[in-house]
């Protein structure tokens, strides 16, 4: 692509790798492997087995929810200066988890976070109105459950343990990591046990 | 900084906006700008608070106009300048005092102070003067109110503080709704008595 | 509504700009739009809290970027269109209670609701939850929280209110520093004492 | 002027005015007299009027200070549905108007507010840190002098009298006028005695 080709914003960037690759900062491998990692090997998946590991043992679960960060280390999922703080719904208590100063977010269990995470109207308005948030979501709690909204502000991240589904009995901790999927991690949404797997 | 950043509580930003299966980064630069803020970080060209003051202190309807990772791109480019005569890390200055112990526990009745600071803050404005039980102890961590802008490294105690819905939004808060904040130990005080 | 209209108390706005022997008018469309603006309320196409309501309406980033006249031009295109069906002048409809009597008095302790309403309100952000002393008594004048939506002409008393300095901004607020503001009558609620 | 030489928003402000030209609303006419009477007969002149009589006529300030609205009418300024308020610097005593929700401002005896007023770092600041504000202006209070901050949200409007600087003794009415500017009635500026006619 020749210089002529580039959008401004493209322009930038490209001008301020170059500068750190010359500061000997960086390295433009290093780059590459860096969003190499976030589009292939850090993503909800992560997560995904952590919750399903957490439904089907339920000491791990028991070590999850008293330190996070000890935990997932036994799946070999690493955070370096950051503490995993994973928090249960309940029948009766549903866990929102909110950055309104940023974005901060469980990026080493659930990659990185999707737009809307990011944006104006999520981060001004859950800590406010976290029910007519959860419907636009299509997340409809009953009137008597409780709602915790969690705003992320320091160095703790919080991932929602979701309740298992009814209708999951027997399966297998396989077949459970598909049924978790990243907004029902984060406390936008609820696993869904899709109609056809139903025995 | 009280600065647009502070969006606890705001409305009229209009709807959330869900986009589904949307991939890891929306662009290639996305991509690179991300892997240079986290790369340039770790060589210790700056510290995550004074990224994050870098980025609140965009102008406010740039700010607000800008997508997530121009916000990263811009103070990015900011931070390279300011730093522009760094020569190569450096051991960090040694902690400001020992670690501490913490003054609150689990159950304790604190109120966050009202504090409206020049510089740079954790304290969400909407949880400035509002009083909240501890819920969880963390820490000590670094407090970004002083690394933010390099005038020291000061570990402190860093608590979960749980807020009603109503102690937050008054009339238009809502029974069986809460927010838990974290907040260190200096943006607290606190109350007389326990629950 | 809790929107980035309301700016007090927050910073990062950059300095101010003054400038000298500034013109009535920066451009000549700028006076036209003032005109129409005035002309178009007084006409009784609309009312300036509905006025204050849809130019509080602007997407945040865009009310920050535009200039005053710019968000009088858009507001203005928006009123002209939601009121197209307008046919002409009508009486107004009748006010919702007689003149009311004011419950407070000059010396009087106050409190400003905390409220969060969803639609427009003129008790701003800074001054909610906030104890002061009645200053003045003025009005009654329409409430505006109903009157921007159309919802019904309630006159209420309006109050002006003082805070110290200590009250708004706790530990960064100063001593010998007050802010006033006039409040209507259900912002605030009554406090057991006098001063 | 061409249509083609219209910039986007001269092109809007133009098709909003002939909309509600052809609503019957307006007259082209009205509005030109509006622009007119902003651009040369209300202005920041009037305000300083009755700062002038309010400092040579004792009894007027009085009426003045007890109720603004009907003491200017009898300088001939009406104030159709506001209420004037005007409020008196004292020795160790500085006001400051400000409108924080939007820019209400009294037009009526100062013309149309400057660009600064309207302006966010104003609005912002004035509530929070008015002494910062005041040395924008070059305005530098001792330490002792209170400062009262006006946030005009309903439907009063705050005129600031400012107080008659020393050196002004014996001066006529129409000499007081030429030395009160806009800027002290809003309380960002302090009356300026001239060096030259200084005696």
């Amino acid at each position: 692509m020749s210089h002529d080709d580039l959008s401004e914003i493209e322009a930038r960037v490209l001008a301020l790798e170059s500068l750190l690759v010359e500061k000997g900062l960086v390295t433009s491998e290093e780059v590459d492997q860096v969003v190499y990692r976030f589009e292939h090997d850090i993503g909800p998946l992560l997560g995904a087995r952590v919750v399903a590991r957490a439904w089907t043992d339920p000491k791990f679960k028991q070590r999850l929810l008293a330190d996070g960060s000890a935990a997932i280390a036994e799946l070999g999922i690493a955070i370096p200066d950051l503490h995993l703080e994973v928090v249960e719904n309940l029948a009766g208590l549903h866990n929102l988890v909110v950055c309104t100063l940023c974005s901060c977010y469980p990026w080493f269990v659930l990659g990185l976070p999707p737009v809307w995470y990011k944006s104006a109207p999520y981060r001004s308005r859950a800590v406010l109105e976290p029910r007519a948030v959860l419907r636009e979501f299509g997340v409809e709690l009953p009137e008597s459950t409780e709602v915790k909204v969690w705003d992320s502000s320091a160095d703790l991240r919080y991932l929602v343990l979701p309740a298992r589904p009814p209708g999951t009995e027997g399966w297998t901790e396989e077949e459970l990591v598909a049924i978790v999927d990243r907004d029902s991690m984060i406390g936008t949404a609820l696993p869904q046990v899709p109609d056809k797997v139903v025995p | 900084m009280n600065g647009v950043h502070d969006l606890g509580g705001q409305r009229g930003h209009g709807p959330i906006l869900i986009e589904k299966h949307e991939p890891v980064f929306q662009t290639a630069w996305e991509g690179r700008v991300y892997a240079l803020m986290g790369l340039a970080r770790r060589r210790g060209l700056f510290n995550l608070d004074e990224m994050r003051r870098t980025i609140e202190g965009m102008a406010p309807a740039e700010y607000l106009r800008a997508s997530y990772y121009e916000r990263w791109l811009t103070a990015l480019e900011k931070l390279v300048e300011e730093k522009s005569g760094w020569t190569g890390p450096e051991p960090p200055p040694p902690l400001a005092r020992a670690e501490p112990l913490p003054r609150f526990k689990v159950r304790d009745k604190v109120r966050a102070r009202n504090r409206h600071p020049r510089g740079h803050t954790r304290l969400p404005r909407y949880a400035r003067g509002k009083q909240g039980v501890v819920e969880l102890v963390h820490g000590p961590f670094l407090l970004p109110d002083l690394n933010a802008h390099g005038l020291g490294r000061r570990p402190e105690p860093v608590y979960t503080v749980r807020f009603t819905s109503q102690e937050l939004w008054g009339d238009d808060g809502r029974a069986g709704e809460s927010t838990s904040i974290d907040l260190w130990e200096s943006y607290l005080v606190g109350t007389r008595f326990r629950t």
